[in-house]
């Protein structure tokens, strides 16, 4: 299965390559009006890491902010406009489409030996629908801004908010179609278009995490759609379920919204894990160990993911009982993740394991991944939610999986799938280089918000007592030079782009279906429809010692 | 629309259709769509029982019982028209039929609206119908008509959809379309449901008296 | 021809479950009412879904999804239901005004 | 820089020792596993990096007994914690009859509290250490979150809705008070200050309130100036019933029904006027919805309880 072009193939940057699916006569047409699965992911690529760096100047200003106790940058009022956008944006325009949208649109048809996936245009639609809805928020976000946090929790967002919400509402309501778009093509696809010999049982763990990721895309994205337009009428016309003092109950709009957007932490990170599970065995040529518990727990995430939405409101107002039933359930659903953690360690054991720049993001992922899990059983014990949740605490330990977890797996499979994407390498040593600085960075910004959440903080607070201003300034340090890590991708990716060597068709001398075609893919993705034998993750034994 | 290998998912044993695969997925994402509006229902049903019931005598039972046998009827005029486009035989006269049945229905259902804007049972501010006792009986006689508003108007708007594609597919000509015809009849017996379950929830409250 | 005669009797069954909801409620059941309306509810949808969406004879695929979406919108009731069934309700503090703190503006 | 800094959280009352015992005990097992894997990790790569000598033969592709042990007995702690943890949780809400009611109520952007014997403060909370204490609180607008640190107690306030959270303190000093939900742009300074105090200074400062105007007084200035009194009185030309001892009476209405007046009719009345209108009375009242706050509400509905007993406060109502 693996057809071994070398590392470091001799070639000078200047030499050629054929562009595949890249090439061809280029119009501005030829990409905004393209059906090649590839071709869009690239347009997602874009798309996304513009709202990224839109997301993350919020962030920063809210780190500066945060260097002392007073409210002195910007005034209340920004301040909670600006940790909204930056909720908003990272949640709904980055996060959540990133892996899928990109990586998965690109991988997925060539993961399964497919040459497109099940609904091109479609496919296309979506991007159209994402960027129209992003636009949308991105509007309501600066030009007034709206001030309710990315949770938009009733009745302030419907009574008492004086800003854009129910333009932001609109704009992510309309990201959410193109959620359900990519949801229903990535399953359609998956069921249909598998390749000749590819079962259930030897998909590469990527396809099956997207899979899952649909399946909740479709199933829980509707139900947010709708709480929106209710959130919408109550604000408009004053009538409402979730006001009070109109007869309705603010903690149905919490059921109705964490129904939602529990499920969509597992939209985050099932793909992240996914990333992982792909980049952990070819670093460490071997298989991936327990496999098929590795594919159960993807669904066992899935659908656990379902139940647990209640551990968000330990404190709201709902019935202790309900509490106790959502906190067991919130610890069952963190023992499929255990599995996954246990099963990549395992995977390193009597590997040949070496050190590029995408390992290291796995290994980072795995790294902060299991602290942001582990932190996660505190807040899912109902006694201990009581002291931490609405604190630092919390907002560390989402950190942990959504930054530390699923972005740092999306630099991860951006740098190993790099040289598929476009044909390119890039400066290993750079890339190395930023992934050590992404993750001390990321540690130093989020490490000290644990101990800040235990001793009280609580979130969303523009200015704070004095007591707390050590750790945020460590925090706010921390934040600077993790901005320096992800700005350096940014540079370097960008400079492969024209300057780097071909990469040659392989160079990870990985195993999966994507890699048996050339680098960049052909439009057309393989020159003859791939049948497979093997099992996924073949990689050859190391045998005795060199 | 569809690329999908038609004999290589045959192999495997996969639904026949992609397209009638996804549209599955649709109508499971347009069920959970409905979900708030059905648990918010469930909310003012349980919190406000005796309001649900006054503000359900305000609906007309007539003229929705009569919306339900024209939407059932419509159904089975669209079924005839899928299982006639299976036997490759024409199926104009049938879609037009399901088409006509359903602006009959939103034409009556917008009969119905007229008479409850008329009464003041649109429940923005200037919400007043005339046995709202009490400010408890007021806010659950609103939110229930927030839900019959909500609910109804996006089964029409649903509906609407559907009668597009119906006529779209009787302008089209009757035969080379079986997989057209079987996807937009699922999609308005998917409607259709949907309604089965608003006529109790909306019309037949109350009704007896209590 | 025996297809759509079946077809014309599932409507048939429909048309006369309507008239028994809707004659139903018109008696004076108390609970039963809603739990009668629902019932036939269910079992209209049951037909419509069996019959017309052909979901008897789908295949196992298309059945799955269709479970799948009435499991997840019976899990979003019946969790949430765990919350309302047992909550305390302490509405009400416009009756006891003495135990509402002063006014200070 | 900051003499404040401090690692841990102050411990003042019963629960937060509790909860640091079972913070530390949550600390100690996912601590160590994340130890091991970090170790196991480490040790991994380094031993297993390529070209090490390290004996690499048949490496294992899997093994149902490890996954299931890896499986079950992560399962078993963590029932352990969530039966500990739900204990506790279970604990801050069981009613406590030797507990005090203190009733809060928080509104934008401040906190005011009243003790049982009326003694009222606003942004601060005094509490005697070791008496049981239960919240009662409710919101005038928006969704807040009662949090003190130093109690590891939390508990958000419901706009409509009494939730209540006990505890006991049992550490004097002064704490922080925070809003924990975010409730608009002054969220941030929405604090206050926890004062426990020794029992008996507390008795002492629970006599020594500044006095603030009864509720019915204030009720009675607010029926002047929204103009009830033009009406609802007896010199008024304009034909009104006369409101005086109302709550508790047997009212006929126009449409032949019967009620009891309570504070619910009394607040109806005002706001929607033409639903219950009192037999031999011509609906002429306007709509009060919107002008008048639910506190001024409360206010008029005590005065015109209080009105019943106590002719002294209704000098202009006599016919």
């Amino acid at each position: 299965m693996t057809s071994a072009v070398h590392r470091g193939t001799p070639a000078s940057a200047t030499e050629a390559i054929d562009l595949g699916y890249l090439g061809g006569k280029f119009s501005l047409w030829s990409w905004l009006g393209t059906h090649d699965h590839k071709r869009i992911a690239i347009l997602y690529a874009i798309a996304i890491t513009t709202f990224f760096f839109l997301g993350g100047v919020a962030a920063a200003l809210i780190r500066i902010e945060l260097a002392t106790p007073q409210g002195d940058l910007v005034s209340a009022e920004t301040y909670n406009k600006l940790f909204t956008a930056h909720g908003v944006i990272m949640v709904w325009l980055f996060l959540i489409p990133s892996i899928p949208s990109v990586l998965g649109n690109f991988l997925l048809p060539l993961m399964i030996g497919a040459r497109d996936l099940a609904f091109p245009r479609l496919n296309l639609a979506s991007w159209y629908v994402y960027v129209i809805g992003g636009a949308f928020t991105i509007w309501a976000l600066i030009a007034g801004g709206v001030d309710t946090g990315w949770t938009f929790y009733t009745p302030f967002s419907t009574m008492f908010s004086n800003s854009n919400v129910v333009l932001a509402l609109l704009g992510v309501l309309i990201v959410g179609f193109s959620s359900i778009m990519t949801g229903i093509n990535f399953i359609v696809t998956t069921h249909t278009m598998r390749a000749p010999g590819l079962g259930w049982f030897r998909l590469p763990l990527f396809v099956w995490a997207n899979y899952a990721t649909s399946i909740i895309l479709v199933l829980a994205t509707p139900v947010l759609a709708m709480t929106l337009v209710l959130v919408g009428i109550e604000r408009v016309f004053q009538v409402g379920l979730f006001d009070p003092a109109l007869g309705g109950d603010p903690l149905l709009f919490q059921h109705l919204f964490w129904f939602y957007s529990h499920p969509a932490v597992y939209i985050m990170i099932l793909p992240a894990m996914g990333v992982a599970s792909e980049i952990i065995p070819c670093f460490a040529r071997r298989r991936v160990f327990g496999y098929r518990f590795m594919a159960y727990a993807i669904l066992g995430i899935g659908i656990i993911g379902f139940l647990v939405w209640g551990h968000h409101m330990f404190v709201s107002g709902q019935s202790v009982y309900a509490g106790m039933v959502f906190s067991l359930l919130s610890f069952m659903v963190a023992i499929p993740s255990a599995v996954k953690v246990f099963n990549w360690t395992a995977t390193l054991y009597k590997g040949s394991i070496t050190f590029s720049a995408p390992m290291l993001y796995a290994l980072g992922f795995v790294g902060l991944f299991t602290i942001g899990g582990l932190t996660g059983l505190f807040l899912a014990a109902l006694a201990l939610d009581v002291h931490l949740s609405d604190t630092y605490f919390v907002v560390a330990h989402f950190h942990y999986i959504m930054v530390g977890g699923s972005v740092m797996a999306y630099f991860g499979a951006l740098h190993f799938w790099w040289p598929k994407m476009t044909g390119r390498l890039y400066s290993e040593a750079w890339g190395r280089a930023a992934a050590l600085i992404i993750f001390v960075g990321f540690n130093l910004t989020f490490f000290p918000q644990f101990l800040l959440g235990y001793e009280g903080m609580p979130r969303r607070y523009h200015s704070y007592p004095p007591e707390f201003q050590v750790l945020h300034l460590v925090s706010s340090c921390g934040a600077a030079l993790l901005a320096v890590g992800y700005l350096l991708p940014l540079i370097y990716l960008g400079w492969s782009l024209f300057k780097g060597k071909p990469s040659g068709n392989n160079p990870w001398q990985a195993t999966g279906l994507e890699w048996e075609t050339s680098s960049p893919p052909p439009t057309h993705n393989f020159e003859r429809p791939p049948v497979v034998t093997r099992p996924p993750y073949d990689y050859p034994e190391q045998g005795e010692p060199a | 629309m569809s690329t999908a290998n038609a004999s290589a998912i045959a192999e495997r044993g996969e639904p026949e259709h992609a397209a009638t695969f996804a549209l599955w997925i649709l109508l499971a994402t347009e069920l959970l769509l409905f979900g708030p509006l059905f648990l918010g229902y469930v909310y003012v049903r349980t919190h406000f029982p005796d309001a649900a019931a006054a503000a359900s005598r305000h609906t007309d039972m007539l003229l929705g019982t009569v919306n339900t046998a024209i939407l059932l009827t419509s159904s089975l005029c669209m079924a005839v028209a899928a299982e006639r486009a299976r036997a490759q035989r024409s199926t104009q006269w049938w879609l037009s039929a399901t088409a006509l049945l359903g602006l009959a229905f939103l034409v009556i259902k917008g009969i119905e609206y007229q008479h409850e804007f008329a009464e003041h049972l649109f429940p923005d501010r200037g919400f007043a119908p005339a046995d709202a006792i009490s400010l408890d009986r007021l806010h659950g006689m609103q939110l229930f008509f927030l839900l019959y508003f909500a609910m109804t108007a996006l089964h029409a708007l649903h509906l609407a959809v559907g009668c597009v594609f119906c006529l779209g597919l009787t302008v089209r000509g009757g035969r080379q379309h079986a997989l057209a015809v079987e996807l937009t009849g699922l999609y308005w017996h998917f409607v259709d449901v949907v309604w089965i379950f608003l006529y109790p929830l909306l019309y037949l409250l109350g009704r007896a008296g209590g | 021809m025996k297809q759509y005669r079946l077809l014309i009797i599932v409507w048939i069954a429909l048309l006369l479950l309507l008239a028994a909801t809707a004659a139903s409620a018109l008696l004076q059941l108390g609970a039963w009412n809603s739990v009668l309306n629902l019932g036939i509810a269910a079992l209209k949808a049951g037909l419509v879904m069996l019959f017309f969406m052909r979901l008897r004879s789908s295949h196992v695929l298309i059945r799955l999804t269709a479970i799948t979406a009435m499991a997840t919108l019976a899990i979003l009731f019946a969790l949430s239901s765990t919350d309302y069934f047992a909550r305390e309700r302490y509405v009400a503090p416009y009756q006891r005004p003495q135990q509402i703190a002063p006014v200070l503006r | 820089m900051n003499s404040d800094f401090h690692w841990l959280p102050a411990s003042a009352s019963s629960s937060a020792a509790r909860f640091d015992a079972l913070a530390l005990t949550t600390l100690i097992m996912t601590g160590l596993v994340a130890l091991i894997l970090f170790v196991l990790v480490t040790w991994f790569c380094i031993r297993y990096r390529a070209g090490s000598s390290a004996g690499r033969q048949h490496p294992p592709s899997g093994n149902r007994t490890v996954e299931v042990i890896w499986i079950v007995a992560p399962l078993l702690l963590f029932f352990a914690v969530f039966g500990w943890a739900a204990y506790d949780y279970a604990s801050l809400y069981r009613p406590n009859p030797d507990a005090t009611p203190i009733y809060l109520v928080a509104k934008q952007w401040m906190w005011k509290a009243e003790h049982p014997n009326g003694r009222r403060e606003v942004g601060e909370l005094h509490v005697a250490a070791g008496q049981p204490v239960r919240m009662v609180m409710t919101s005038q607008d928006v969704i807040h979150s009662f949090f003190v640190p130093a109690f590891r107690v939390k508990q958000d306030v419901l706009p409509g809705r009494y939730t209540s959270i006990y505890f006991t303190p049992s550490k004097v000093g002064v704490y922080h008070l925070f809003c924990a939900e975010f409730c608009g742009t002054e969220h941030a300074t929405m604090s206050g200050r926890i004062v426990v105090m020794p029992p008996a200074e507390f008795g002492r400062w629970l006599q020594q309130g500044p006095s603030v105007p009864g509720m019915a007084a204030r009720g009675f200035a607010l029926f002047r100036r929204f103009g009830c009194s033009g009406c609802h009185s007896a010199g008024s030309t304009v034909h009104a019933p006369d409101l005086r001892g109302l709550i508790g009476r047997r009212v006929h209405l126009q449409d032949g029904r019967e009620l009891t007046a309570d504070a619910t009719y009394v607040r109806d009345s005002i706001l929607l006027p033409h639903k219950d209108v009192v037999a031999g009375y011509a609906p002429i009242m306007p709509s009060f919805a919107g002008q008048i706050g639910e506190e001024d509400l409360l206010a008029i509905i005590e005065y015109i309880k209080e009105s019943a007993h106590d002719e002294r406060s209704t000098p202009r109502h006599t016919r």
